[in-house]
């Protein structure tokens, strides 16, 4: 292959990747002649046009037909594009909390904090644009390695040290099981494309391997669960949460996380979509109940740890450890609805889940502390900051006019649409839920019920803060009352049966 | 006439409206509308009754609201019996408001008392009035309101907070007896009408397990009203009324409902056998059992009311032993008779301001008016031939003995006894020997009170007259035109049954004499003879604590037992669950332990956990 | 031809696999710790090379892809030792049973 | 038993004592350094399996590369130099799972066989590693490069210390 | 302006809302005037579709209908969407509840005095709570019906929470849990149903789950599980009605909750428990609810019963209107159970005379709690002296509550009664004993509060003239209820019809 066959692709697909890698390379740059002293803010800006800039060029892709470049290296579909827009999204927002973010050692290494950032960003947008296991694997690296790095961005605090450290070993630990798994993938097919590796998985000659699919599906599917922190991978989470500074929190809790369930679909689903199980049932059948037990796992243990917690990001951590939970139920129950589902509910928990992170960041770091008492009198104090939050805690809780309820209304009905229906993995999700209430409802007790001594003591919330609450807010509010806008917004421009299409690219064999 | 006889109970709801608006007038003459209302009720009462004498009767209904295809009536209806009750009531209920303006004199709360004296003079009417069962239920209740109230008026009195309350609840014990006769008659029959029951129960389309059943529940109703054993202990503690109310409601109007329902209803109580001999026993051993607590009671009102459940037993006998006339024509006099010595006896309060017997004598001489009245009461009330009630009582001895029923024959004949004996016990201590109390200050009554009670002393004379075998039967011809098929025409029992009556009564008066007049025999003769029995009489045969100890402690005892449950069982399993959770919490954070060694040791344990049920269920080691 | 059949290479990588694992999650040392996850590392680059040569469809793609793997660890590594030292400074401390500050 | 086959143990051996030694031995040094053997002989794996360039890559790295630093980050920070056990039930625990996760694996993957090999994939080895690196794989080659940066710029920023901290230490 | 009326009498409140968001907070007199004209409005809007609704037509009327949410499924199922509408309209049964709230909702703003802080939080929740209870009744489909159910509960949560006694947050919190559990049941249900087949609608519900078994079968719909909804159903409003033992969280919610709250809570919010049941239970699934009927009966019986005793000895006068609320969701039970006119129409009174009574009853208790800081029996005696109008009124709530006729209490009890004791005689019989119950606490609370010696009470006034016209006006509806119930059984009449066509009775 010469160069003008590699010049032949449609590089352009890839504009909104390019577009992060260029500002991503332009921010470290800049950062690196620009004085010590000087503010950091034109970089806020900049990152965030860039990301901008790339939602755009998403925006523009969106009639694009299926589009793939070196063997589904990169593939531009309408799954890609339906989660980048989450990702893109939630970066955006991150970037709001990030900029507004006040540690003296996050100070110093703002620079190159937006451009982790970025590069975090990009490895979660290749993922959710390749089909290919190679790539998939150094995209998830790149989020990883750029997450371990932000978690551990206030160097002077022990807590930011630890919880970087626990991260890494943890993900290092994840990151060896996924591969093993992948290993055994690769080698069972020989292929590390993933629409090949399906159709290999239908050979004749794997069904006397049966047993190692599924052992490879379990190590895979566990060692993934790493990054959208479900069970059995998930106690670095609250640790993790506890120790990162808020605007990574927000990122880890919602960006990675959505990026975790992009990977997640697109190698289980396409890889063992046609593979056999143990036996004559297909695979993604057998396989339902270990699946059905680590969500049930997820949502109890998330939901039923929050309630002891103290400390508000951690009581958060648990917290998208449950929600977690809940988008694997779609998941598991293979629903048919299986993608609008998922999307939908990561996008509304992208507006509550970051909303109430702008609301902590800029309670923790007016109080100094994390304890859930910074909560104390909010209502009292800062109406337009405890209003907000009572929207965001309560579309997490589930509960109608907020997007959260449709959402989980949306999980029923893929959990309690198939047949037979999934009745108690439903009971389970309820019953959670129910737990959920009371460490949700106790932010919001805290916040009306109890007038605390820091009476008077109003929050000054700055003017971009202001904005991706009221925006956040707003979503959450729309999405709850007009759910149909992003229905379809998602059934007008997106074709699920694209994430099955594979496209034979020219095939270029090795001639030489 | 009778077109217009609906608006006779409407006139003291008018009046009990008015007042309620001018309840705080302090001007006594608002007395006058309450007395001038029911009085245009007791003319057209009177006017009905006339018109119903000629054979005129009328019954009218429209939809009050359906139910499905069936519709519930209300209306109005007017035959021999229940215009005979209208005109008692009436005029009971007037002479009682004229008598209260002047007992009441110097109540703060003086419109008060005749807004619910016209309450109850409604309810009372509007019962009377009801040509169906659903609504003879409702003012049925109205009526036990009424008398909830007068009871209650002197509400900062714990007593009588107490009465009212026993009385409301009792006769409610009763009421439910009622509302479920009345709603399986319904099931049975389609309707409440009297009419359509009387004519199922004619065409023998009840069973007969299932009349007995629906006549018994009935009269379970019957008993709570007119304070029948076992549910007759409200009434001696209604006494904590003022005295007024205790003539209107407590012997001539609402306490008769009670026998006026078993009459109502006697068609349905005919066709059942055992209805009726229950009915009778009922009667029978009330009738006797309270004239034994009457004997020895020392609160005059108290010996009047406990007179008044003796005398309500007779009338049930009666009924019971298919006396029909006997048991209305007892009714009829009994009301003038009883509510007389009501008003008297309130007289005699409103004199000496005290209850107790034992602390008034020599009256006689203060109470010009007020104690030959009172001697006429018990004259007739005790059967003193020529008398009202010696007429009326000895049709339900006659009409006892010749259904047969002779058990409760001679023990009617024993009450009669101890009925002379106990009237005569309080004449003697109360208007003749010597003044045991303070007594300055006492003087007659004023006109209005001694008014009404010269009306009702006279009727208690002459009410006899309307049925006798000496001039006529006229109540008896009267009520043959109603729609009750009279059993068998006339009673004439042995000739010998006034003769011991009337033995009977004057040896209670002759014994009452010889003790309480001239000392001839001690007092506590009885109490040293026999002091168990005297002790268990003295105490009312110990029913209201009887009852304290089972039925009141039971359901307090229940009561406390549930919010146990309640406490620890049912929030118990809650809290059971809460702390379920929490433990799981407390688990959950406890492997969190900070070790991120730890969590790579859980991941794993996960896994292979998956691993190893995958192992095992897919054959891995076969 | 050789002979060494597959399941050897398979065999020796899961050894090490597990080696590495139980390496990872007993040994106090932080430094031993992010070492024995490289061994785990490397254990999968030998099953990932094993089955570039015996598999259903052979090829350099198992190669290729352990060539990723090494040097995603290696950045791995470093970046895992950096932070190591960052919170060495704070700490004194590279013993990972005492990092346990947050818990709950 | 074939000369490769002898080669193949050797190395296994040398591989997986290297292992042993690093659960078994105290000093944190020495553990480093057995881990170098392990390496290496994984190495001599690969080219048992005709991976040349992948064995060449490992041997810079890993025994090379990554061990140097490893010992650097030992020599950085104080430690002890025996380490001390760890409670004994969690590591008992520890290895019955991992135990267990090795029976179960192992009793299926003990006779996989494809019975298929490439013979070729020896000749030109780095040369159609080249190729296929830089046609097939140039996405998640360029990416690898954005994720050095990360790593080198993270590392550099997270383990550098700070000038005020020297000043104070003036 | 037919066409929207509906739309608008729900979220004619949200008006209020928004006027109340431009006051300043510290104004509290416009805000408390602000809060009575706003729910004058859903009220003044609520008499409009009265006179709209035609009382003796058939079926819903004033409907509206447009898509709202779309869920579609292109592969595996062919093409099928679940669209979810926004659908409202009224029958006679909604429309008598709907009129219920407005009217409740305004004594309860009038009843609001006792409310001493942040009256603008307080009236913007209650608003949205008259939205939730409002949209109960009028949603025509399971989704919105949810909705509106779960909007109820947040704004309760708050308005008990913030403004309540002592223990206000254990309360909020059962409250929240126990109606949480509710809810979810309720949620599994309502989707499981949409799932099976394909619409949310009441009336298509119904249809097709009236359609034979022969043709239920490809819809995958067997009886089982046609019993196991209506059982899921059971359950999920038993919390809300409630019935014991789920009952607890309500006594908590009428002690600790401020009154004007309780009015509501214990006049408009037990009664959609009872709504769905009416709806959902018998309204859905006849067959079923019909052999259920006993267990339902059963269950009316002990409610009934239950809080009758537990509510003889309580020392707290909140608490003995409470348990009384127990006894008397026991009636709306006995009603349900006997499964013909006369009992189905009598559960469907109680509700709307339990719903009055408990209001008037709640609504003094909070005067009187007002003026002597307590609602211990034991502080009380005599206060007929100082306070007539105000003992009268509770007298007369009393009666009410133990079904005194003339009253709206007693058609209710005599309905149930009278259509229990066509099916379960023995079971009605006993149940009777509450009759007796019933009138032995009213009238200890009553009497304890009203009659006896006087005791010392430090603000003894007597009825205000603002307190007298919620007091008057809930009075005057029980009585007319009681004397001229054609009213409302005209009105129910062509629903209850209905409903009892598929009953079979």
């Amino acid at each position: 292959m010469d160069l003008d066959t590699l010049f032949s692709f449609e590089w352009g697909v890839m504009s909104p990747e390019f577009i992060i890698l260029g500002t991503a390379t332009l921010l470290s740059i800049i950062d690196l002649f620009m004085k010590r002293e000087s503010s950091r803010k034109p970089l806020a800006w900049l990152a965030g046009a860039g990301v901008l800039a790339s939602l755009v060029a998403i925006f523009m892709q969106l009639d694009q037909d299926v589009t793939s470049i070196l063997y589904d290296t990169y593939r531009l579909d309408s799954f890609s594009k339906a989660f980048k827009i989450l990702l893109l999204l939630g970066t955006l927002l991150v970037l709001v909390l990030a900029s507004n973010y006040k540690k003296e050692d996050v100070e110093e290494n703002r620079g190159e904090f937006y451009y982790l950032l970025l590069a975090a960003l990009l490895g979660a947008m290749v993922m959710a644009s390749s089909a290919d296991l190679i790539t998939l694997f150094v995209g998830l690296e790149l989020l990883s390695l750029s997450s371990y790095i932000m978690a551990g961005l206030e160097r002077k605090n022990k807590r930011s040290n630890e919880s970087a450290f626990k991260y890494v070993v943890s993900g290092g630990i994840a990151t060896a099981i996924t591969l093993f798994g992948m290993s055994y993938i690769f080698g069972l097919t020989g292929e590390t494309n993933l629409f090949r590796i399906a159709e290999n998985m239908g050979n004749v000659e794997l069904l006397k391997h049966s047993f190692l699919i599924v052992f490879a599906f379990i190590i895979t599917f566990a060692g993934l669960t790493f990054k959208i922190a479900a069970a059995p991978l998930h106690m670095w989470a609250p640790d993790v949460y506890e120790g990162a500074p808020v605007p990574v929190t927000a990122f880890l809790s919602v960006v990675s996380k959505t990026a975790g369930f992009v990977i997640l679909l697109r190698v289980i689903i396409i890889t063992f979509i046609a593979a056999p199980g143990i036996g004559s049932e297909p695979l993604l059948l057998q396989v339902q109940p270990y699946v059905m037990i680590l969500a049930a796992a997820t949502m109890i243990i998330g939901n039923v740890t929050a309630l002891r917690q103290r400390n508000i990001k951690r009581m958060f951590a648990y917290s998208s450890i449950a929600q977690a939970g809940y988008i694997l139920v779609p998941f598991v129950s293979n629903s048919s609805l299986l993608f609008e589902l998922i999307w939908f509910y990561l996008l509304a928990y992208l507006f509550m889940n970051i909303g109430a992170f702008t609301v902590i960041q800029l309670l923790t770091s007016q109080e100094g502390s994390n304890d859930i008492g910074v909560f104390r009198g909010l209502f009292k104090r800062s109406p337009w900051l405890a209003v907000p939050m009572t929207f965001f805690v309560l579309s997490l809780a589930g509960i109608p006019v907020t997007a959260g309820f449709i959402g989980k209304f949306g999980i029923f009905m893929g959990a309690l649409g198939l047949e037979p229906a999934h009745y108690w993995l439903a009971a389970v999700m309820m019953a959670t839920t129910l737990v959920s209430y009371v460490y949700y409802f106790n932010i919001i007790a805290i916040m009306f019920f109890r007038d605390g001594d820091s009476e008077g003591k109003r929050v000054s919330v700055p003017g971009s803060m202001a904005a991706v609450l009221a925006f956040c807010a707003a979503s959450v509010l729309i999405l709850g009352i007009m759910p149909d806008l992003a229905l379809d917004f998602f059934y007008g421009n997106f074709d699920v049966n694209e994430f099955f299409m594979q496209i034979e690219t020219e095939v270029h064999t090795h001639d030489h | 006439m009778l077109q217009s006889s609906w608006l006779i109970p409407l006139f003291p709801l008018l009046s009990f409206i008015l007042l309620l608006i001018l309840r705080k007038s302090k001007s006594e003459s608002t007395a006058w509308i309450g007395v001038l209302l029911t009085g245009i009720s007791l003319v057209l009462s009177v006017g009905v009754w006339l018109a119903v004498w000629q054979g005129d009767f009328i019954k009218v209904e429209g939809t009050w609201f359906q139910i499905g295809e069936r519709a519930i009536t209300m209306g109005y209806e007017v035959n021999p019996l229940n215009a005979l009750m209208l005109v008692i009531v009436s005029l009971v209920s007037f002479l009682v408001h004229l008598y209260s303006k002047g007992y009441m004199h110097g109540d703060e709360r003086f419109p008060v008392f005749f807004a619910y004296l016209g309450l109850f003079s409604f309810a009372m009417l509007g019962l009377v009035l009801s040509p169906n069962l659903l609504q003879l239920y409702m003012f049925w209740e109205l009526v036990g309101l009424g008398s909830f109230l007068l009871i209650g008026f002197y509400y900062f009195k714990p007593e009588a907070k107490a009465a009212a309350k026993k009385a409301f609840v009792m006769t409610r014990i009763g009421d439910v007896g009622l509302f479920i006769g009345m709603v399986l008659l319904f099931w049975q029959v389609g309707s409440f009408e009297y009419d359509e029951i009387f004519a199922s129960v004619k065409n023998g389309d009840i069973s007969s397990g299932m009349l007995t059943l629906t006549a018994l529940c009935i009269f379970v109703g019957a008993i709570g009203k007119s304070g029948q054993l076992p549910l007759h202990t409200w009434l001696p503690d209604a006494m904590e009324g003022p005295t007024p109310v205790s003539a209107l409601i407590h012997a001539a109007t609402m306490v008769a409902a009670g026998v006026y329902l078993v009459a109502a209803m006697y068609p349905l109580f005919q066709a059942s056998e055992t209805a009726l001999t229950v009915v009778a026993v009922v009667g029978g051993v009330t009738a006797i059992f309270a004239a034994s607590i009457g004997l020895m009671q020392k609160d005059i009102k108290r010996v009047l009311a406990y007179s008044t459940v003796s005398q309500l037993g007779y009338m049930m006998l009666a009924l019971g032993a298919s006396g029909y006339v006997a048991g209305i024509f007892h009714l009829t006099t009994h009301a003038f008779f009883k509510a007389l010595l009501f008003l008297a006896a309130g007289s005699v309060i409103h004199a000496v301001h005290t209850q107790n017997i034992e602390e008034m004598g020599g009256l006689w001489k203060k109470l010009r008016v007020t104690g030959p009245l009172f001697l006429i009461g018990a004259l007739a009330i005790s059967g003193v031939p020529l008398l009202s009630g010696f007429f009326s009582k000895d049709e339900i001895l006659a009409s006892t003995y010749a259904d047969g029923k002779y058990g409760l024959f001679w023990l009617a004949v024993v009450a009669a006894f101890m009925t002379a004996f106990y009237m005569f016990r309080l004449f003697f201590l109360v208007f003749t020997g010597k003044p045991r109390g303070d007594q300055s200050g006492v003087h007659e009554s004023p006109g209005v009170m001694t008014l009404p009670m010269i009306v009702l002393g006279v009727l208690a004379v002459v009410a006899g007259y309307l049925n006798t075998t000496w001039f006529g039967t006229f109540l008896s011809d009267y009520l043959a035109r109603g729609p009750v098929e009279l059993p068998h025409a006339e009673h004439h029992g042995p000739g010998w049954i006034p003769i011991v009556a009337t033995a009977a009564s004057l040896l209670g008066i002759a014994l009452a004499y010889l003790i309480y007049r001239r000392g001839a025999l001690s007092r506590d003769w009885m109490t040293r003879s026999l002091p168990g029995l005297s002790d268990v009489i003295y105490n009312k045969w110990y029913v209201d604590e009887g009852y304290d100890a089972t039925f009141v402690k039971g359901t307090k005892g229940l009561s406390k037992l549930g919010i146990l449950f309640d406490k620890y069982v049912v929030d118990g399993l809650v809290a059971a669950v809460v702390s379920g959770v929490q433990g799981l919490s407390k688990i959950g954070s406890r492997l969190q332990n900070g070790q991120v060694q730890s969590y790579g040791t859980f991941a794993i344990f996960g896994i292979v956990i998956l691993l190893l049920i995958v192992a095992l269920t897919g054959g891995y080691f076969s | 031809m050789s002979s060494i059949p597959l399941a050897a290479y398979l065999m020796l990588a899961l050894i090490l696999f597990c080696i590495g694992l139980f390496g990872a999650l007993t040994k106090r040392n932080a430094v031993i710790v992010l070492i024995s996850i490289e061994l785990m590392l490397n254990a999968v680059n030998i099953n990932l090379v094993a089955f570039a040569k015996y598999s259903i469809n052979p090829g350099l793609t198992g190669q290729i892809f352990s060539l990723f793997t090494i040097t995603v660890a290696a950045a791995e590594a470093a970046v895992g030792l950096a932070i190591l030292i960052a919170l060495y400074r704070n700490r004194q401390t590279v013993n990972v049973d005492e990092m346990d500050t947050m818990k709950r | 038993m074939t000369g490769e086959m002898i080669a193949f143990f050797f190395l296994a051996l040398t591989a997986i004592a290297g292992g042993v030694l690093l659960i078994n031995l105290t000093n944190v040094v020495h553990m480093v350094v057995a881990l170098i053997f392990t390496f290496i002989a994984i190495a001599g794996i690969y080219v048992t399996l005709s991976a040349e360039f992948v064995a060449v890559v490992q041997v810079l790295i890993y025994s090379g590369a990554i061990t140097i630093i490893m010992l650097f980050g030992i020599m950085l920070t104080r430690h002890q130099e025996k380490e001390k056990k760890l409670p004994r039930l969690k590591v008992i625990l520890t290895g019955l799972a991992i135990g267990l996760f090795f029976l179960i694996m192992y009793g299926k993957i003990k006779d996989l066989d494809f019975g298929q090999q490439n013979a070729e994939l020896h000749i030109d080895n780095t040369k159609k590693i080249g190729i296929e690196l830089y046609s097939h794989y140039v996405i998640p080659f360029e990416l690898t490069s954005v994720l050095l940066l990360v790593a080198l710029i993270g590392s550099i920023i997270l383990a550098k210390r700070d000038d005020d901290e020297k000043e104070a230490k003036k | 302006m037919n066409t929207y009326l509906l739309s608008i009498l729900i979220f004619s409140p949200l008006l209020g809302v928004l006027v109340l968001l431009f006051t300043p907070s510290h104004d509290e007199k416009s805000i408390k005037w602000i809060g009575i004209l706003g729910t004058l409005l859903p009220l003044g809007t609520a008499l409009v579709t009265l006179s709209a609704f035609q009382m003796s037509g058939e079926g819903l009327q004033l409907a509206e209908k447009f898509q709202w949410v779309s869920y579609e499924v292109f592969q595996s199922k062919g093409d099928v969407s679940y669209p979810i509408f926004y659908e409202v309209g009224v029958n006679g049964l909604s429309m008598v509840l709907i009129l219920l709230t407005s009217v409740v909702s305004v004594l309860a703003a009038i009843a609001s005095f006792s409310i001493k802080k942040d009256w603008k939080s307080y009236f913007i929740l209650f608003f949205l709570l008259e939205i939730g209870m409002l949209g109960v009744f009028a949603a025509q489909n399971l989704f919105l019906f949810f909705i509106f159910f779960e909007i109820t509960l947040i704004p309760m949560f708050f308005l008990i929470g913030r403004w309540g006694y002592l223990e206000k947050e254990k309360a909020a919190y059962s409250f929240l849990i126990y109606n949480g559990v509710g809810s979810a049941i309720l949620l599994i249900a309502f989707v499981t149903m949409f799932m099976k087949t394909g619409t949310m609608n009441f009336e298509q519900l119904a249809y097709t789950f009236s359609l034979p078994q022969s043709e239920l079968n490809q819809l995958n719909i067997t009886k089982n599980f046609k019993m196991g909804m209506l059982i899921a159903l059971l359950v999920a409003f038993a919390v809300k009605l409630p019935v014991a033992p789920l009952h607890s969280w309500m006594v908590r919610v009428h002690v600790q909750a401020p009154p004007p709250i309780v009015m509501i809570h214990s006049g408009i919010l037990l009664k959609i428990g009872a709504y769905g049941l009416i709806v959902f239970g018998a309204g859905l699934f006849p067959d079923q609810f019909k052999s259920l009927a006993f267990v339902i009966g059963l269950f009316g019986v002990i409610n009934l019963l239950y809080g009758a005793f537990l509510a003889i000895t309580q020392r707290d006068v909140k608490r003995v209107l409470a348990y009384s609320s127990v006894s008397h969701m026991g009636i709306v039970l006995i009603g349900l159970a006997s499964v013909n006119e006369a009992g189905m129409t009598g559960a469907v009174f109680q509700v709307v005379s339990h719903g009055l009574i408990s209001a008037l009853l709640f609504f003094l208790v909070g005067v009187l709690y007002e003026r002597a800081g307590s609602s211990n029996l034991k502080d009380f005696g005599g206060v007929a002296k100082k306070m007539p109008i105000f003992a009268g009124v509770m007298l007369a709530g009393g009666l009410a509550s133990l079904g005194l006729p003339g009253m709206s209490g007693f058609i209710s009890e005599f309905m149930a009664f009278l259509g229990l004791f066509e099916k379960m005689p023995v079971l009605a019989a006993i149940g009777t004993l509450g009759l007796i119950l019933t009138a032995v606490y009213v009238l200890r609370a009553v009497l304890a509060i009203t009659f006896g010696a006087e005791k010392e009470l430090p603000n003894a006034r007597d009825l205000s003239s603002t307190e007298r016209i919620p007091a008057f006006i809930l009075l005057a509806a029980i009585l007319f209820i009681g004397i001229y119930p054609a009213w409302l059984s005209d009105m129910l009449r062509p629903t209850l019809d209905v409903i009892l066509l598929g009953l079979g009775g």
